[in-house]
């Protein structure tokens, strides 16, 4: 078992990271969309924190992953707004079916 | 004494000059006549003749003034007799005597003869005694030249050309024959004329799409140029220099074209005066490249020795010859040595040479000239065309004068023409003679006969020339001008009184109706034929035509010759066979014309004999063909021209290189005379008989003999074919050449240009197109490819989100793999 | 009148003519005539009397010279002169212009345009024979093109575009060609004692080695004269540089066809002896052998052309082809002995040049005589068929004594013109080579040849073939007087060449002694062959 | 060294190699969870397990007030918020909502290769050179001292402004940013979020009057 060092935690962030994608990508539904924005966004914080903890980022990688935290909150909250406005309009939740900006 | 000579030299040159611009006088008066006066005016031959009389009588002036100044030293032959004067009678001692006395004194060294007079310096060798040392002549005696300058044309450093006068006895013989044949061709003429003197004349040869032609008469102009071609011809004739020869041979050329093509209105007319001008020009490219050498080699034209601020600029001859006539060769025998007046023994400059075949090509040069003037063989298909001209002119300018140019420079140019040249011009004389008489015996024209015989008698002329004869060519020359202008008169006559009928199968017994023409041509065609009654010959005078004399002597001088030169003896055959055809074709003219019965009895109906004012022309001009040269060598004429004779002639040329030819002495020709006459004179009864036979006593049809010989009948009757041949050789190519050049022009050098322009035009639109398809090409290429990425990129705009970020990821791994690449 | 006067005067004396016309109403067409025809008499008058009262014919070297400052930071100079050669042709095209002028009566179309471009025109041809700068040379020799672009491209026949930018074209090519040498020459010449200069005197004397300080290299010499003289010979025209000639004349009004015959042919001539050769005598020694050939070749090139053509304009326009290569053929006999460098026969150098210049000015009489004449039946009959003509003589018998006599100088008949120009130079050609003399001698019979068939042709025959017979009605007394003035002077000259010899041979002897005498002379004209 | 003196430091190795592994396992497995699972429900149960997991890990790096914010923000606010949403929308069909299975293995396939591509960026580089930290221990001095859960103070300090932590000590006259102006701006930002979602959020009325859209004001 390798320590547990920068590396490690880059790649638990690295599997976050490209699980969002991958969830932002399959899902069609707007909520799972937003799940993976989500984990986008941690694995992310993740590599904030990791970097903090093991380079002279120090307390500024903190910092940012705070901000990170809180404006993914924002977001949330704006973006099932959105789904819910789109819903109520569509009466749907499939994102495929949200392309009127298409032409 | 100097003085005497200078006074004389001016006297002469004065009357002649006054004789020479006359005429131009008169021409610049008479070519307005047409628009000053009416068309019924005779006042421009009134003029003519007045220019033209008083020319003749400024000439006969200047010749008795000169023989007067001179005591008619030239006439007396026992005076200071060369051997050279072959007037002695046969076997005189005394002659011969003085030959022997004279020959030692030979030996002269050539003289400065600057002392004689300026502007006048002669030659300077005393009359009578020529051939002698100068030192040794008597002071008072009159230089044997003149000579002087009118005005200059322009000079180049030490070069000079200049209009000059020459005056000898020969001069002022030809200026005296010249101006009495043409006083009485002036007078002929306007009686010949006289149907011009209208406002509508009717010219039944042109054939206009309404008829005849109708124009108004052209009598005025007819006599200025009657008087330009006098003035040119005085003036050819008084040149002192090569180059001043040449101006007015072109310029009796000119007026040649101006009288052949009288009938502008004809066809033939204009294409015959073309021919005779061209074929002139032919000559004159000859003449011209005999001046390049003469100029470039002696650098002066003149010649007479010219005397310039007390030094002597040799002339022509002088330069040439020494006194006694003989050339200095270099060793090798290559190059001719000049004097050019300057002591070359002093080393202040080496003295001129000039190589010995461009000499002998200088002097083809300026035969070649004479070639063309005298209608010789291979140029004389023009003057049978020139007939096309009135008879008047072919009695002054195609007879008697102008044709005669080419043997007077022949003459003239005598000292300048080596042995091989002579022989050349005497052989061309040789050939012509007997090709032209041929051609005489079958041609019908009245004039065409006579135009035929001219060039026949010219080749005679030549011949003596070129034979050693300088005396009896240009005795010949003399006698010719009478005895031809009177028959061409007299045909003149016969036309004009049968209407313009020139074909001589249609006259016949004519001399019933115009006595007195057919009676004066009698004379002239006994004097062309050489006839004489040799009975009565022994002592003094014999009993000849002029003809008989001047022929007679050729003969005489090419059979010596031929002597001489063993394998020439062609040149002494020839002119004797010649003279047989001559009479024969010349009394076949008379019979045809005058003797029988009338053939075409309307032509004889309408016939009458012409007026007075022809006449007395025709009878004044017989006078002179019988009596001109009464005495042959041993009278005046003859011995008035031989006056001039070059220097050396007299004494032959013993065969030498490099021509290794042997000219006849005076001494020998003598020698060979009696002979010689009894040959030709048997020869031209014969043909005389001949022809009596033939058309006289009509005891043979010449039409059966005609039938009988009819390949050479036509082949004669063709003229040789001559006129093709030339067609075929040099008109029909030239003419190719000329279509090349131009051809050339519009295909070769156009196309060329035309092809740069076209290719401009086209590196034009090619930058047009890379204007168009590249550059502009390009900008819209990538506008376009903006757009169709664009477009393109549309179909990834599906605006789904999923697929968005996909591409996204897609992106990030591509460049990603794209940086890996290109980083490692 | 001080010479700075009256020498611009001669020369600009047409350009004020040329604002007066232009001031005038367009509808005047006598008045602007008649200021256009008093301009320019002015000038005809002024060179006669600067010839008559002040030109001293016994002096060789330059006369009246002008010079003024123009561009000083160029060194170019504002720089006229007079010497013989330049003279007779500053008359001869004072003559012509006027004439010309005369015979202008042929146009009715944009009179006003017209007398202004022909009066500029007449500004640059005298600019170019009386200019000492070559700067200046250059700037009135390209003020010429323009007006004659025109004047062909506007007045002329049915093909005028066409002739027009045949001869724009071929003039700017040598224009172009001699502003090299123009270059070559001011940038070269600053080692000189000169300087940088555009005076053609100063240039002639570097060329020649008289110049203490430089000489131009024989390289130089010979590259500037190739340059030079292929710009010339377009203007001369030599073979095979012609070929714009026929067009431009065929095309041209008659008035100008006189203008482009009579006076800028001989500009090229004029260029060479004035410029090439005294500027590059190295050069021109190295190129006489091939300048020669080329005088021949035009000679009988001209003649044969001349021959086949059917339209009577283009015939006299090949015949100065073949006239103008007298004049090439005379300048270049310029012999030398190989080795030393000697020339051999100056007196007949001499001679062929003087026979050049005269040629010049004889067919600068003649040719125009010749093109006024065509011009003169052309407004009959309105057409230049050769073989749509005949019975002239009866129709026309004024006309056409006039015009046989000029057709005759022409031809080169003794006591007329031409003659004495063309045997001049042959004569002279035999020290240089007899073949080339011979050759050349051949051009009189073709030129007998050409000459008569035409006279023939149209002159003489029954009657009259072609068509607009009603139009033919005896000359007018102006046409008159402008042929027979021609024909007069070709008789005066024919008759009395020394006339005009005596002016030009202090000059064009002086030229030849120092050509001859140029320094640095090392190769012969060495192969001549044969004699 | 004797193994029982390195006996606690065995143990302090075990315990946080042995967090690390638990709760770096657990988020990234819960990770996947969340993509393979097809209900949107289980989705958001997973998604919970996966963020508090990396809150735990958060702690492991000595970030104990991020781990903290994490939970309460994210696991205790966000994923709320996430959950109303589904069951706001979930309305029958819409829970499972199934995507091609091409689509699926085509994003697995671009998930590997982006994972691929960061594993392979985060391994290229050597970081104890890029960053000359000992892997545990934090800076050496003065910087950011040792000890756990100790940056609760410095953050508040860098959000007032100050940096002791970088300043104290440090020879540099230049004193270190602080976050007192970013903070402000989240902290409005946030509300300003927050009210509009709740505008977004809240039902149309449309009031009955008004017509569609006025063609005057289109023009």
């Amino acid at each position: 078992m390798p320590p547990a060092d920068l590396n490690a935690y880059l790649f638990i962030a690295g599997v976050l990271f490209v699980c969002g994608v991958v969830c932002m990508a399959t899902k069609r539904n707007a909520v799972g969309v937003l799940m993976g924005v989500e984990l986008v966004l941690n694995g992310a914080n993740l590599n904030f924190v990791a970097f903090a903890r093991f380079t002279p980022l120090g307390l500024d990688g903190q910092v940012i992953s705070l901000f990170v935290i809180v404006l993914a909150a924002a977001e949330a909250a704006i973006a099932l707004a959105i789904a819910l406005n789109f819903y109520n309009n569509h009466l749907t939740i499939d994102i495929d079916r949200a392309d009127e900006l298409k032409q | 004494m100097p003085s005497d000579a200078t006074q004389l030299g001016q006297t002469l040159s004065t009357l002649l000059t006054i004789a020479w611009l006359l005429p131009l006088a008169g021409f610049a008066i008479e070519i307005f006549g047409g628009f000053w006066g009416t068309r019924q005016s005779k006042a421009a031959a009134y003029i003519a003749v007045a220019c033209i009389g008083t020319a003749f009588l400024c000439s006969v002036g200047a010749l008795l003034y000169w023989g007067d100044q001179t005591d008619w030293a030239a006439l007396q032959p026992h005076h200071g007799s060369g051997h050279g004067e072959a007037g002695q009678a046969e076997g005189d001692a005394r002659a011969a005597a003085e030959h022997a006395a004279a020959h030692p004194s030979h030996a002269g060294e050539e003289v400065d003869v600057a002392d004689h007079a300026q502007p006048v310096s002669g030659a300077g060798i005393p009359a009578g005694a020529w051939e002698h040392n100068l030192a040794n002549a008597p002071e008072h005696a009159a230089p044997k030249s003149f000579s002087g300058t009118f005005y200059v044309l322009a000079g180049f450093g030490s070069l000079r050309v200049a209009i000059d006068w020459y005056i000898d006895s020969l001069t002022l013989v030809m200026f005296t024959m010249v101006t009495l044949v043409a006083s009485l061709i002036h007078l002929f003429a306007i009686g010949y004329m006289s149907d011009e003197l209208t406002d509508d004349h009717e010219d039944h040869q042109v054939q206009t799409a309404h008829g005849h032609l109708h124009r108004p008469g052209r009598f005025s102009r007819f006599f200025a140029f009657l008087s330009l071609f006098s003035f040119s011809m005085l003036g050819l004739v008084l040149a002192g220099n090569v180059f001043m020869v040449f101006v007015f041979w072109e310029l009796v050329g000119v007026c040649s074209y101006f009288l052949i093509g009288f009938y502008v209105e004809r066809k033939s007319a204009s294409n015959a005066a073309n021919k005779a001008f061209i074929m002139n020009r032919v000559g004159d490219f000859g003449f011209l490249i005999g001046l390049m050498i003469l100029w470039t080699y002696f650098g002066t034209f003149q010649f007479a020795n010219r005397v310039e601020d007390g030094v002597v600029m040799p002339g022509l001859f002088d330069m040439l010859r020494d006194g006694d006539g003989n050339m200095h060769l270099s060793d090798s025998g290559a190059t001719v040595l000049l004097d050019d007046g300057s002591d070359a023994a002093a080393g202040i400059h080496e003295a001129p040479t000039i190589p010995y075949f461009l000499l002998v090509a200088a002097g083809l040069g300026i035969f070649a000239g004479c070639v063309g003037k005298s209608a010789q063989f291979p140029l004389q298909t023009w003057l049978p065309d020139a007939m096309e001209g009135p008879t008047p002119v072919s009695a002054l300018v195609h007879s008697a004068t102008m044709v005669a140019a080419g043997v007077y420079l022949t003459g003239r140019f005598y000292p300048m023409f080596t042995p091989e040249v002579l022989l050349t011009i005497a052989y061309i004389g040789c050939i012509t003679l007997f090709l032209a008489a041929t051609i005489a015996v079958v041609a019908t024209d009245i004039k065409r006969v006579l135009a035929y015989s001219t060039i026949s008698q010219l080749g005679y002329m030549m011949l003596g020339l070129g034979v050693g004869g300088w005396g009896a060519g240009l005795f010949h020359l003399i006698t010719h001008a009478f005895f031809k202008s009177l028959m061409f008169l007299a045909s003149g006559s016969v036309i004009y009184g049968c209407h313009h009928v020139q074909e001589m199968p249609r006259m016949g017994g004519l001399w019933r109706k115009m006595p007195i023409t057919a009676f004066t041509m009698l004379v002239g065609v006994i004097a062309i034929a050489g006839l004489a009654i040799p009975g009565i010959s022994i002592f003094g005078e014999k009993i000849a035509f002029s003809g008989y004399h001047s022929k007679d002597a050729i003969v005489a001088t090419a059979m010596t010759f031929a002597d001489l030169n063993r394998t020439h003896f062609l040149l002494f055959y020839a002119p004797l066979i010649g003279a047989g055809i001559t009479s024969f074709y010349m009394f076949r003219l008379w019979f045809l014309t005058f003797a029988g019965k009338p053939r075409d009895q309307h032509v004889y109906d309408h016939a009458h004999e012409s007026p007075r004012v022809m006449t007395v022309p025709l009878i004044v001009l017989s006078m002179f063909a019988a009596f001109v040269a009464v005495g042959g060598e041993e009278g005046k004429l003859f011995l008035l021209l031989t006056n001039s004779e070059p220097a050396g002639v007299a004494n032959g040329l013993v065969a030498s290189s490099p021509s290794n030819l042997a000219l006849p002495s005076h001494e020998a020709v003598h020698a060979r005379h009696a002979l010689a006459g009894t040959f030709a004179l048997v020869v031209a009864a014969l043909g005389a008989l001949v022809a009596c036979v033939f058309y006289g006593l009509r005891l043979v049809n010449p039409a059966e003999v005609q039938r009988q010989f009819a390949s050479l009948h036509t082949f004669l009757i063709e003229k040789w074919w001559f006129d093709e041949l030339y067609d075929m050789m040099f008109v029909r190519p030239v003419h190719v050449v000329a279509k090349w050049c131009s051809a050339c022009d519009k295909y070769v050098f156009d196309g060329i240009l035309h092809g740069l322009a076209k290719g401009t035009v086209l590196v034009a639109h090619w930058d047009r197109m890379f204007d168009e398809q590249i550059v502009d090409g390009l900008v819209n290429w990538v506008g376009r490819v903006t757009y169709g990425t664009g477009s393109l990129l549309r179909l990834l705009q599906t605006g789904r989100l999923r697929q968005y970020v996909m591409f996204i990821v897609v992106g990030v791994v591509g460049i990603w793999v794209i940086v890996q690449i290109f980083a490692s | 009148m001080n010479d700075t006067a009256l020498l611009t005067l001669i020369i600009f004396a047409p350009t004020i003519g040329a604002l007066f016309v232009a001031l005038c109403n367009p509808k005047a067409d006598g008045r602007m005539r008649a200021i256009a025809n008093a301009a320019s008499l002015v000038s005809l008058v002024l060179s006669i009397g600067a010839w008559w009262y002040k030109f001293d014919s016994s002096v060789g070297g330059m006369q009246m010279v002008v010079n003024h400052t123009w561009i000083a930071t160029w060194n170019v100079n504002y720089q006229l002169g007079l010497d013989g050669i330049s003279l007779p042709l500053v008359l001869l095209t004072c003559l012509i212009s006027y004439l010309a002028l005369l015979a202008s009566t042929s146009i009715t179309k944009a009179v006003k345009g017209y007398l202004i471009l022909f009066l500029l025109l007449e500004t640059g041809m005298l600019g170019v024979f009386l200019a000492l700068d070559f700067f200046l040379f250059y700037v009135f020799w390209e003020v010429m093109l323009l007006p004659m672009y025109f004047l062909i491209g506007v007045w002329g026949g049915p093909r005028r575009e066409y002739a027009a930018i045949k001869f724009f074209l071929y003039t700017l090519v040598g224009s172009v060609l001699m502003l090299i040498a123009l270059l070559m020459f001011y940038f070269d010449s600053g080692g000189s004692s000169f300087g940088k200069t555009f005076d053609i005197v100063a240039l002639a004397q570097i060329g020649q080695g008289r110049d203490a300080s430089y000489q131009f290299t024989p390289f130089v010499q010979m590259t500037a004269f190739i340059l030079l003289f292929i710009g010339f010979a377009i203007k001369v025209p030599v073979f095979p540089f012609h070929t714009w000639l026929p067009d431009a004349h065929v095309e041209a009004p008659t008035p100008i066809s006189m203008i482009l015959a009579g006076v800028l042919l001989k500009m090229g001539g004029y260029g060479i002896i004035r410029i090439a050769f005294p500027i590059c005598p190295i050069g021109a020694q190295y190129a006489a052998h091939a300048l020669v050939v080329l005088g021949v070749v035009s000679i009988l090139y001209g003649a044969f052309a001349a021959m086949a053509q059917t339209d009577f304009k283009r015939l006299v326009a090949y015949s100065s082809v073949s006239h103008m290569g007298y004049v090439l053929l005379g300048i270049a006999v310029w012999k030398l002995t190989e080795g030393t460098g000697e020339t051999v026969g100056r007196d007949y150098w001499q001679m062929g040049m003087n026979g050049a210049m005269f040629q010049m000015i004889a067919h600068g009489i003649s040719s125009p005589g010749m093109f006024f004449i065509v011009g003169v039946i052309y407004e009959r009959v309105h057409h230049r068929d050769l073989n749509q003509f005949g019975g002239l003589m009866g129709l026309m018998p004024l006309y056409s004594g006039l015009a046989v006599g000029i057709f005759f100088a022409g031809l080169g008949l003794p006591g007329l013109c031409g003659f004495i120009g063309e045997i001049f130079t042959v004569l002279s050609t035999w020290n240089y080579n007899p073949l080339y003399a011979i050759l050349a001698a051949s051009g009189v019979i073709l030129t007998a040849g050409y000459i008569l068939w035409t006279v023939q042709r149209v002159y003489l025959g029954a009657e009259y073939k072609g068509p607009h017979a009603e139009g033919i009605t005896p000359i007018t007394d102006r046409e008159f007087g402008i042929a027979a003035v021609l024909l007069a002077l070709c008789i005066v000259l024919g008759v009395y060449p020394e006339l005009l010899f005596s002016q030009m041979r202090a000059s064009v002897d002086l030229l030849v002694d120092n050509l001859a005498n140029t320094k640095g002379l090392i190769k012969a004209a060495a192969d001549v062959t044969g004699l | 060294m004797s193994a029982l003196t390195a006996l606690p430091d065995f143990f302090f190795w075990l315990f946080h190699e042995g967090t690390f592994w638990v709760f770096g396992i657990a988020a990234a497995a819960a990770a996947v969870a969340v993509v393979i699972s097809q209900n949107v429900a289980r989705m958001a149960f997973w998604l919970i397990v996966s963020l508090g997991s990396t809150a735990g890990l958060f702690f492991t790096l000595d970030a104990d007030f991020v781990g903290a914010t994490q939970l309460l923000v994210y696991v205790g606010g966000t994923l709320v918020l996430l959950i109303f949403g589904v069951m706001l929308t979930a309305s029958g069909p819409f829970l499972q909502i199934k995507t091609s299975p091409g689509e699926g293995v085509l994003a697995g396939v671009v998930g590997a290769m982006l994972f691929m591509l960061i594993l392979r960026s985060a391994c290229a580089v050597d970081w104890d050179i890029v960053s000359p930290r000992s892997p545990k221990g934090g800076v050496e001095t003065g910087y950011n001292p040792p000890g756990e859960g100790n940056s609760t103070r410095a953050l508040g300090l860098s959000f007032l402004g100050a940096r002791p932590d970088k300043d104290l000590g440090s020879h540099d006259p230049r004193l270190a940013p602080g976050y007192l102006l970013p903070f402000e701006i989240v902290s409005v930002h946030l509300l300003v979020v927050l009210i509009g979602a709740a505008y977004l959020a809240r039902t149309k009325r449309r009031r009955p009057g008004l017509p569609e859209s006025s063609p005057t004001a289109i023009s």
